[in-house]
C-alpha cells in the first residue's frame, strides 16, 4: 500500500489563549503539489514550522511516508528528507552561490558529522559536476562566485529553491517562493518548478499568488483562522462561494 | 554567633548595593540600546577620581559625591554622542572591542593625570564613625550610608522606569524602537539620555566606593566583571534582574570569604579547607554563574524580547 | 581573488613573515629580534584558532586566552617532572586543552549572543582564579619551566636559532591546520550554521555538534599555542588566561580581519612590533593602542587583511571575479 | 621617559645599542612602569635615578647607561625585556624586576646568559635556598624575612593572639610561614583573600569577631590602601594593634590612605631615620629631587645601583666577571641601611626593624618611622640550602 | 496634505517604489490597495524616512520632508497605526498609551487617555493588562488608540484589520468612521474592499511600487472596472 507523502491528523497549537491551528488535517499525495491557501493569519506559517518540527503542536500526529515522526526533532525530520525553504530568503550570506549549492549537497550525502569532514571534501569532483548541473537548471551559473547579497530578489529564490532541491529532499515545503518576485521572475520560477520538480518530489506548497496556485497544484486545502474551510481540486475551490467568501473577505459591515 | 552572621549579611548587603548601582546602569543600557559597554568599569573609575578631585575643591564630601556623578554624566554624555551611538547598529564583538579600546585610553589618562598611583579618597569625620545596631553589631556608619543611597537609588530607578512617561518610553524603546520614534519620540535624544544617566549611576558608585577602595588606574576591572556577571545573571536589561543579582552576589561573595572555609574543615582536613576555601571563594560567583545560565539561559529575569 | 582552496597564499605570507625574524636577526647581529617574532607566530596561532570560531563559527569567546594557558601549565608540569619531551607533552596538551574546551563548550554553547561573550569570560575567569590560588602550580607568581619541550637528540632547546625553527615550523603547521579546518567542509557547514542555524538546522546539519567541534578544534590549538608560549617564556602564570589577554586575542582579531585567512597572522605581527616599538616610546602605549582598535573597528571592519586585499584588488582589477 | 630610540626602522630600533664601547658600564633595568604594577616600579625607578644622578652619571668611574623596561608585571613581558637586556643590549647588569611573579620568569633567562641580576624588592625562598646562583643577588630582605622578624617582635612583647591576613598567593603563604616559623603564640585565624578583592568588610567582621591581640597583614599595592581604610573605617584600630608588611610606605601610600594610617606598624629592613650618613645623603637628595619622603622600595633600587658602583671601583672596570661578583659579594658600598653584608647566598646579612606610621614634622606628612631594632645581622632562612660558598 | 512626487525608495540596493505618485487631500479617507508585496507598506515606511528614499519628493502641507527624522515628521501630526499592531509588549495599555501621549502634564494625558477609552471601551475594560496579554484586536485597538495619543491631524493605517474576527472589525471600521466625522485626514491600507468602499474618498492602487489606477469608491466597485482587473479579485 501507498502512504501519502506528509500526512497530518488533528493538529493543534495555541498560543496561549488563543487557537492557532484547530484540529487540522492535511494529506499530501506522492508526487502531487499541493497547495496551501488563507488570509495573513490563517495558521499556514505555523502549520509549516510544525511540520518542520521547530514548534511542538499540543495535539496531533505528522507522519512522512507512513512513518511516524511527531516525535522528532527538527533536525531528525531534515534528514528524513522534509525540506523546507523559508519565507524570508534566508541564505548563508557569507558563502558564495556555489558554496550555498555545496552546503546542501553535503547535507544529503554526510548529514551528520564526522572526523573525515574536518580535514577532506568528501566526493569533490561528484559535487562539483552536481553543483554545476543545478547551477545551470536554475540559470544562476553566470552568478557562481558570487554571495547572495549581490544577487536579485529573483535569483535569491531559484538559488533557495535550487538548495532546496540539491539537499536530496522527500518533502518540499515551498512557503511563499513567489513573494515579492517581479511578474517575470515569478512565472520563470513557476516554470522551474513545473518542469523541474513536479512529479518527481511532492511539494507542499504555501502561496498567495493565486494565478500560481491555480497553475501548479494539484490539490488545495484553503484555511481560514486556524480551520481547513475547504480541501478539493483547483477547479472546485475556484468555484466555492464559501472560499470566495471567507478568503477574499469581502462582507465586512459597519 | 547571630551578630557575627548579621554583621556579614549586613556586608554582603553592602556589596550587593554597590554592585548594584554599577551593574544598574548597565543593565539599563544593555536593555535599551542592546549595547555592551565594558568601558562602564572606567566610568566608575572616574567617578572616584572625580569624587577626590572635587573633594579636594569643595571641601565636601558629599557634595563631591553628587558632582562627581554629575561630571561621569556628561563624559557619558559624549562618549554616546561622539562614539556610541555610530555603534549601535553594529554587531556585539564591535560594541566589546571599542569600548575595550575605551578601556585602556581611560586608564592611561587617568595614570597621567593623576599617576600610577592610587590616589587619597577619604571621608569626612562626620562620616567615619560606627553605628551600634541591635544585637551588638556595631557597624560603620559609612557603609550603612553606601547601603541607604543604594535602596533609595534602586527606589528612584523602579520609580522612573514603572511610573514616568519617559520610564514608558524607555521600556518602549527598549523593545520596538522603530515605532517609538514614529510616535514622534526623539529616539536618538533618549538613549543619550539612558547612556549618561547609566553614567551617572557609574560615577556615582565610584565616587561613593572611592573611600573604601584603593582609587587607582585599573580599579574599574575587577568591579566591571564582577557587575557583568550581576547583569548576567539578572537577566540582561532587567533591573529588577539585576537588583536581585546584585544582592546574591553580594551576600554569596561575602559569606564564601566569611564562612567557607570554617564550612569545608567541617568536611576536610584543615590544610585541605585553608587551600580549597579561598580558591573556591573567589570563584563562587563565576561558578554561580555558570550554574544559573546552564539552567536559565537567558538569567533569572529575563526581558521581554525584543521585536 | 583569492580562491578557497588553496592553502598557498596564507602560507606563503606566514613563511615571508616568519622569515623576517631571522632576516632581521642577521642584519643586524642582534638575535633578540628573534624572541619578538618567537611572541608574533605564538600569537598568530593563539589568533587563528579564535578566528576558527570567532570569524567562521560566529562564537565571540571573551576566554579564549584560558586555552593559552592550560597549554602552558600542562607542558611546564609535564617539562618539571622529567618529562620533556614534546612527543608527550603534544597529546598531553591537545587533549587537556580540548577537553576543557569540549566542557566550556558545553555549557556555554547552550547560550548566544551576549550571555555566549560572558559565560565564556566566566567560565575562563572561574580556571584563573584556580591557577592563581593553588600553590601546585606556584599560585600567583607562576611557574618557572627549566626544561624547554625535547624535539630530538641533537637539539638544542637553548640555541637561538634552532629554537626559532621549532616555534617557526610549529606556528606554520599550526596555522595550515586551521586553514585546512575552514577550508574543508566542515568549514563550510561551521559557516553555514553561523549564517543561519534554524537554515542549516533544516539542511540536516547538527548546529550544536558542529559548534562544539569548532569550539574543541579551537581550544586544542590555542592549547599547543600555549605550549609554545610556555617554551618561549619558560615559564607559565595565571595571567595567560586572564580576560585581558583573551581581550588582547580579540583585538589582534579584529585589526587583522576578522573570518579572513591571513587576518590572525597580520593582527599578530602588527600587534607585538606595535606592542614592542609603541612601548619602547611610552609605557602609557595602551593610550594609542586603544584609539587604534576602536579607528579599526570603526572604520577598517575587514582589519589589515581586508585592506590588503582590497588594495590588491584596485591594483588588479581584472582578476576581481565581479566580487562587490 | 629615559628610553633612547635611536632610529624609527623596526629592526634597527630593535637593534639599537647592540655595538657599545666597552668602557661603559650598562645597566638594564626592568621594572613595571604601566599597569597596577607602577606604584612600586616608579619608586624603583625614583631611587635609581637618583643614584646615577648623585655619582654624575658614573659607576664606578666609567661612564655608565641606564635601559628601562617595563614588565607591566607580566612574567612573559618581562622574560622578553630581560632577553633584549642580555642579547640585543648586552648590558653587564640588570636591575629588576618589581616583583617576585615576574622575577621567577626572569631569573633563569638572565642568569644562564651570565649577565649579574641584582634584584631591588623581590626575593623568593626558592632563589635563596636551593636555586641560588652565583650571578643573582638580592638587595632587600628574603621575602620571608620581615614577617619572621615580626614573631620574634611579638614574641618579646608577650602577644598571644595574632590574626593573619594575606592574599591567596605564593607570597601570601611565604609570609605566613616565616610568621608560624618564629611566632610561638596562638595564630587565631588565617585567612587568604583574593588578589583581586575590592572589599574587605567580610574580613574585618571576621576580624571583629575573634577579637585578637595584633592582626598581621600583608597587602601589597593598591590593596594595601584598601585594607588599611577599610580597618580604620571598621573601627579596629583601637581594638588591636595592625602590623603590616610591605603594605605601607613613605610617599604615595601613605598619600592615598591617609589618617587611617596613623599608628599603624611595618616591619622594614630600612627606615628614612635611620642615623647614618649614606641615609642622610640619600634621604636630603631624595627630598631635594622629589619633594617627598623616600620609599624602602627607592631605598632599595638605590642600594642596588651603589651596589654596582662600589663593585666597579673595587673590580676595577667590568672586564673580569668573575672580580665583579667577588666585588659585589664583598658589598664594598656604603648601604643606606649602614649595617650590610651579603651571606652565602648572596641575599643580605641586615638589622631588621619594628617601624610605625606618624606624623613628620618637619615633611609635615606621615611617615613610617623607626620605632625599634627588632633583629640586627639577621639572616634568612634558606641560605643553608644554597650551594654556594 | 500629503504629497508623493515621484519617490522612488527601497531596502539597500534594491528599490520596492518607482516613482511613486500620491495625492493624499486633507479631510479626506485615502485608501492604499494592490496585492502583497506591491509597496503598501514601504510607501508607509517612506513617509518616515525609515527605507532609504533614491529619488522624489514627499511633501507634507507644502514642507519637504524627505530626509527628517521619524520623530520630526510625527510632531508635525502624522501617526501610525503599523502593520502587525507593534504594541509595546512590556508596558500595560494605559503604559502605552501615555508613553506616546504629546501631553505635558499628567492631567491632560489621563484626559486623553479617558477618550481613547471612549472610542474603544474593551480597552478600559483591561487598562491595566500587558499589552502583550491582549488579543489581536484589543491590541489592534491599543495601536489606534496609541497613534491618537499623539494628537495627530493625520492617521495611517496599515493593515489594521488584518487577522481579526468580524465583530472586532467592524468595531474597527467603526471608529474610523467616527475619526473620519471628527474630521481627521486618514490613509487606510486595508484588503477588504467594501467598507473601504464605504469609508474612502479617494482610493489608490499600486502595483510593482508605481501608483497605477486612483478614483473615487463608485470607480473601485464597479465590478468589471479596472481596478478590479489590477487588484486580481
Amino acid at each position: 500500500m501507498t502512504h501519502p507523502a506528509l500526512d497530518m491528523r488533528g493538529i493543534t497549537v495555541r498560543f496561549g489563549g488563543i487557537l492557532a491551528l484547530n484540529e487540522v488535517n492535511l494529506s499530501l499525495a506522492p508526487g502531487s503539489v499541493h497547495a496551501l491557501i488563507g488570509p495573513n493569519g490563517a495558521g499556514k506559517t505555523t502549520l509549516v514550522s510544525v511540520l518542520s518540527g521547530e514548534r511542538r503542536p499540543n495535539q496531533g500526529t505528522v507522519s512522512l511516508n507512513g512513518r511516524d515522526i511527531s516525535g522528532l526533532s527538527a533536525l531528525r525530520r531534515a534528514r528524513l528528507g522534509l525540506t523546507r525553504t523559508y519565507q524570508l530568503t534566508a541564505l548563508f550570506q557569507g558563502l558564495s552561490l556555489r558554496e550555498n549549492l555545496l552546503l546542501s549537497l553535503v547535507a544529503r550525502d554526510q548529514p551528520s558529522l564526522s572526523a573525515l569532514d574536518i580535514f577532506r571534501r568528501r566526493d569533490k569532483a561528484r559535487h562539483a559536476a552536481e553543483v554545476e548541473d543545478f547551477l545551470n537548471r536554475f540559470a544562476l551559473r553566470d552568478k557562481a562566485g558570487e554571495k547572495p547579497a549581490s544577487l536579485s530578489h529573483g535569483d535569491r529564490r531559484r538559488l533557495e529553491i535550487a538548495m532546496a532541491l540539491a539537499s536530496g529532499p522527500e518533502v518540499l515545503l515551498l512557503d511563499e517562493p513567489l513573494a515579492g518576485l517581479s511578474t517575470s521572475d515569478a512565472e520563470a520560477l513557476v516554470r522551474t518548478i513545473n518542469e523541474g520538480i513536479r512529479g518527481r518530489i511532492p511539494i507542499l506548497l504555501i502561496e498567495h499568488d493565486m494565478d500560481a496556485v491555480f497553475q501548479l497544484s494539484d490539490e488545495i486545502t484553503v484555511m481560514v483562522n486556524g480551520t481547513v474551510l475547504a480541501n478539493g481540486k483547483p477547479d472546485e475551490i475556484r468555484a466555492s462561494p464559501e472560499v470566495q467568501a471567507a478568503y477574499l473577505s469581502e462582507e465586512d459591515d459597519f | 554567633m547571630t551578630a557575627l552572621i548579621l554583621e556579614q549579611l549586613l556586608n554582603g548587603l553592602q556589596l550587593g548595593v554597590l554592585l548594584f548601582l554599577i551593574a544598574a546602569g548597565l543593565t539599563l543600557i544593555f536593555g535599551v540600546m542592546d549595547f555592551i559597554n565594558l568601558s562602564h568599569g572606567s566610568l566608575f573609575m572616574l567617578g572616584a577620581y572625580f569624587a577626590v578631585l572635587f573633594q579636594g575643591l569643595t571641601g565636601s564630601f558629599l557634595f563631591a559625591v553628587g558632582l562627581a556623578g554629575l561630571a561621569v554624566c556628561l563624559i557619558g554624555l559624549l562618549f554616546e554622542v561622539l562614539l556610541v551611538r555610530r555603534l549601535y547598529d553594529r554587531s556585539h564583538l564591535d560594541h566589546v572591542l571599542v569600548t575595550y579600546g575605551l578601556i585602556l585610553v581611560a586608564n592611561e589618562s587617568v595614570s597621567i593625570v593623576w599617576g600610577a598611583s592610587p590616589v587619597f579618597s577619604g571621608l569626612p569625620g562626620e562620616l567615619s564613625g560606627l553605628v551600634a545596631l541591635p544585637f551588638g553589631i556595631s557597624y560603620p556608619l559609612y557603609r550603612l550610608l553606601v547601603i541607604a543611597v543604594g535602596i533609595a537609588v534602586a527606589a528612584l530607578l523602579f520609580w522612573l522606569v514603572k511610573e514616568t512617561r519617559v520610564g514608558m518610553r524607555v521600556r518602549a524603546g527598549a523593545t520596538n524602537r522603530t515605532i517609538v520614534s514614529v510616535m514622534g519620540v526623539n529616539i536618538s535624544l533618549l538613549f543619550t539620555m539612558v547612556f549618561a544617566f547609566g553614567a551617572f549611576l557609574a560615577g556615582l558608585a565610584g565616587a561613593l566606593a572611592g573611600p573604601l577602595l584603593s582609587v587607582q588606574p585599573g580599579m574599574g576591572e575587577t568591579v566591571l566583571i564582577l557587575s557583568f556577571v550581576v547583569v548576567v545573571i539578572g537577566g540582561l536589561g532587567s533591573i529588577k534582574g539585576a537588583l536581585l543579582a546584585a544582592v546574591m552576589v553580594g551576600l554569596i561573595d561575602t559569606m564564601g570569604r566569611a564562612f567557607l572555609r570554617d564550612f569545608l574543615s567541617a568536611f576536610f582536613s584543615p590544610r585541605v579547607a585553608s587551600e580549597a576555601g579561598p580558591a573556591l571563594a573567589s570563584m563562587l560567583v563565576y561558578i554561580l554563574m555558570a550554574l544559573i545560565l546552564f539552567f536559565r539561559p537567558e538569567g533569572l529575569l529575563p526581558m521581554q524580547k525584543r521585536s | 581573488m583569492m580562491t578557497r582552496d588553496s592553502a598557498l597564499p596564507v602560507l606563503l605570507i606566514l613563511a615571508l613573515a616568519a622569515g623576517l625574524g631571522p632576516l632581521g636577526a642577521l642584519i643586524s647581529d642582534d638575535p633578540y629580534i628573534l624572541s619578538i617574532f618567537e611572541r608574533f607566530l605564538i600569537f598568530a596561532v593563539a589568533a587563528s584558532s579564535l578566528n576558527l570560531i570567532l570569524g567562521y563559527g560566529g562564537m565571540v569567546s571573551f576566554g579564549h586566552a584560558v586555552y593559552l594557558g592550560i597549554g602552558a601549565y600542562a607542558t611546564g608540569l609535564l617539562a618539571n617532572a622529567g618529562y620533556p619531551s614534546l612527543w608527550l607533552q603534544l597529546p598531553v596538551v591537545v587533549l587537556t586543552s580540548g577537553f576543557a574546551a569540549f566542557l566550556i563548550g558545553m555549557i556555554a554553547l547552550r547560550t548566544s549572543g551576549v550571555h555566549f561573550i560572558m559565560i565564556t569570560l566566566a567560565l575562563a575567569q572561574i580556571l584563573y582564579y584556580l591557577a592563581q590560588s593553588s600553590s601546585a602550580f606556584g599560585g600567583d607568581d607562576g611557574m618557572v619551566i627549566y626544561e624547554r619541550s625535547a624535539l630530538w637528540p641533537g637539539y638544542d632547546a637553548f640555541d637561538p636559532w634552532q629554537f626559532y625553527g621549532f616555534i617557526a615550523v610549529s606556528a606554520l603547521v599550526l596555522i595550515w591546520l586551521v586553514d585546512v579546518v575552514v577550508r574543508s567542509d566542515f568549514g563550510r557547514r561551521l559557516v553555514a550554521v553561523r549564517e543561519n542555524g534554524q537554515r542549516a538546522n533544516a539542511l540536516g546539519f547538527d548546529v550544536m555538534g558542529t559548534r562544539l567541534t569548532a569550539f574543541v578544534i579551537a581550544g586544542a590549538v590555542c592549547g599547543l599555542a600555549g605550549l609554545l608560549l610556555a617554551n618561549q617564556s619558560e615559564f607559565a602564570t595565571p595571567g595567560y588566561s586572564n580576560w585581558q589577554r583573551s581581550g588582547e586575542l580579540l583585538a589582534v582579531v579584529i585589526l587583522g580581519g576578522v573570518g579572513t585567512r591571513t587576518g590572525p597572522v597580520w593582527g599578530a605581527l602588527v600587534f607585538v612590533v606595535v606592542e614592542h616599538y609603541l612601548a619602547s616610546v611610552t609605557s602609557h602605549w595602551p593610550i594609542l593602542f586603544g584609539p587604534l582598535l576602536i579607528l579599526i573597528v570603526l572604520f577598517f571592519h575587514q582589519g589589515l587583511a581586508g585592506l590588503f586585499d582590497s588594495l590588491g584588488r584596485r591594483l588588479r582589477p581584472q582578476t576581481g571575479g565581479g566580487a562587490k | 621617559m629615559r628610553k633612547t630610540l635611536t632610529s624609527l626602522g623596526l629592526l634597527a630600533a630593535m637593534s639599537a645599542g647592540s655595538a657599545m664601547a666597552d668602557e661603559t658600564v650598562d645597566v638594564g633595568l626592568i621594572f613595571s612602569l604601566s599597569g597596577s604594577g607602577a606604584v612600586l616600579g616608579t619608586e624603583m625607578q625614583k631611587g635609581a635615578d637618583l643614584a646615577l644622578e648623585i655619582s654624575g652619571g658614573k659607576l664606578g668611574g666609567l661612564d655608565a647607561r641606564f635601559v628601562y623596561e617595563d614588565d607591566q608585571r607580566k612574567p612573559d613581558v618581562g622574560k622578553t625585556a630581560a632577553e633584549k637586556l642580555t642579547r640585543s643590549e648586552k648590558v653587564d647588569f640588570i636591575i629588576g624586576p618589581s616583583y617576585s611573579n615576574v622575577m621567577m620568569a626572569v631569573h633563569t633567562p638572565v642568569v644562564r646568559s651570565g649577565t649579574i641580576l641584582i634584584s631591588p624588592n623581590p626575593a623568593p625562598a626558592d632563589l635563596a635556598g636551593k636555586s641560588c646562583n652565583e650571578n643573582y643577588f638580592a638587595v632587600p630582605f628574603q621575602n620571608d624575612q620581615p614577617s619572621e622578624a615580626l614573631g620574634l617582635y611579638l614574641n618579646d612583647k608577650g602577644i598571644s593572639k595574632v590574626f593573619v591576613v594575606v592574599p591567596n598567593y605564593q607570597a601570601g603563604k611565604d609570609v605566613v610561614d616565616g610568621f608560624k616559623r618564629t611566632f610561638k603564640g596562638e595564630i587565631v585565624s588565617e585567612i587568604y583573600t583574593s588578589l583581586e578583592q575590592n572589599d574587605f568588610s567580610a574580613e574585618m567582621t571576621e576580624i571583629k569577631s575573634r577579637a585578637p591581640e595584633a592582626v598581621l597583614a600583608f597587602m601589597p599595592g593598591g590593596l594595601g590602601v584598601q585594607f588599611v581604610k577599610q580597618y580604620d573605617q571598621a573601627g579596629l584600630k583601637s581594638q588591636a594593634d595592625l602590623y603590616t608588611i610591605f603594605t605601607v610606605f613613605n610617599g604615595v601610600s601613605l598619600d592615598a590612605i591617609g589618617a587611617a594610617a596613623d599608628g599603624v606598624y611595618s616591619v622594614d629592613q630600612w627606615t628614612y631615620d635611620l642615623d647614618n650618613a649614606a641615609n642622610q645623603e640619600f634621604v636630603t637628595a631624595y627630598r631635594a629631587k622629589y619633594g617627598t619622603l623616600p620609599s624602602n622600595f627607592a631605598a632599595m633600587a638605590y642600594d642596588a645601583v651603589r651596589l654596582v658602583d662600589g663593585a666597579v671601583t673595587a673590580a676595577g672596570g667590568i672586564e673580569d666577571k668573575d672580580a665583579l661578583r667577588k666585588a659585589i659579594k664583598a658589598a664594598s658600598f656604603q648601604s643606606v641601611r649602614g649595617d650590610f653584608a651579603f651571606n652565602n647566598n648572596q641575599h643580605p646579612i641586615h638589622s631588621m626593624y619594628l617601624a610605625k606610621v606618624s606624623q613628620d614634622d618637619e615633611a609635615g606628612a606621615l611617615a613610617v618611622k623607626r620605632e625599634a631594632l627588632i633583629v640586627e645581622k639577621m639572616v634568612d632562612s634558606f641560605a643553608g640550602d644554597c650551594g654556594l660558598e | 496634505m500629503l504629497i508623493f512626487d515621484k519617490v522612488s525608495a527601497g531596502y539597500g540596493q534594491s528599490p520596492v517604489l518607482f516613482g511613486l505618485d500620491l495625492d493624499l487631500p486633507s479631510g479626506s479617507v485615502s485608501t492604499l490597495l494592490g496585492k502583497n508585496g506591491m509597496g503598501k507598506t514601504t510607501t508607509v515606511r517612506t513617509i518616515f524616512g525609515l527605507t532609504s528614499r533614491i529619488t522624489g519628493d514627499i511633501v507634507l502641507n507644502g514642507r519637504r520632508i524627505n530626509g527628517l527624522p521619524a520623530h520630526q515628521i510625527a510632531r508635525m501630526g502624522v501617526a501610525l497605526v503599523p502593520e502587525g499592531r507593534q504594541v509595546f509588549p512590556t508596558l500595560t495599555v494605559v503604559e502605552n498609551l501615555v508613553a506616546t501621549s504629546r501631553d505635558v502634564t499628567a492631567k491632560a494625558r489621563a484626559a486623553a487617555v479617558q477618550q481613547i477609552f471612549e472610542l474603544f471601551p474593551r480597552l478600559e475594560e483591561r487598562k491595566r493588562s500587558y499589552a502583550n496579554l491582549l488579543s489581536g484586536g484589543e491590541q489592534q485597538m491599543l495601536a489606534i488608540g496609541r497613534a491618537l495619543m499623539t494628537r495627530p491631524r493625520f492617521l495611517i493605517l496599515d493593515e489594521a484589520t488584518e487577522g481579526l474576527a468580524p465583530v472586532i472589525r467592524r468595531e474597527i471600521w467603526a471608529a474610523l468612521k467616527r475619526l473620519k466625522e471628527e474630521h481627521y485626514t486618514i490613509l487606510v491600507i486595508d484588503k477588504s474592499l467594501k467598507p473601504l468602499c464605504k469609508l474612502g474618498d479617494r482610493h489608490n492602487i499600486i502595483r510593482k511600487g508605481e501608483c497605477v489606477w486612483t478614483g473615487d469608491s463608485e470607480g473601485l466597485a464597479q465590478p468589471e472596472g479596472e481596478a478590479m482587473r489590477l487588484l486580481g479579485v
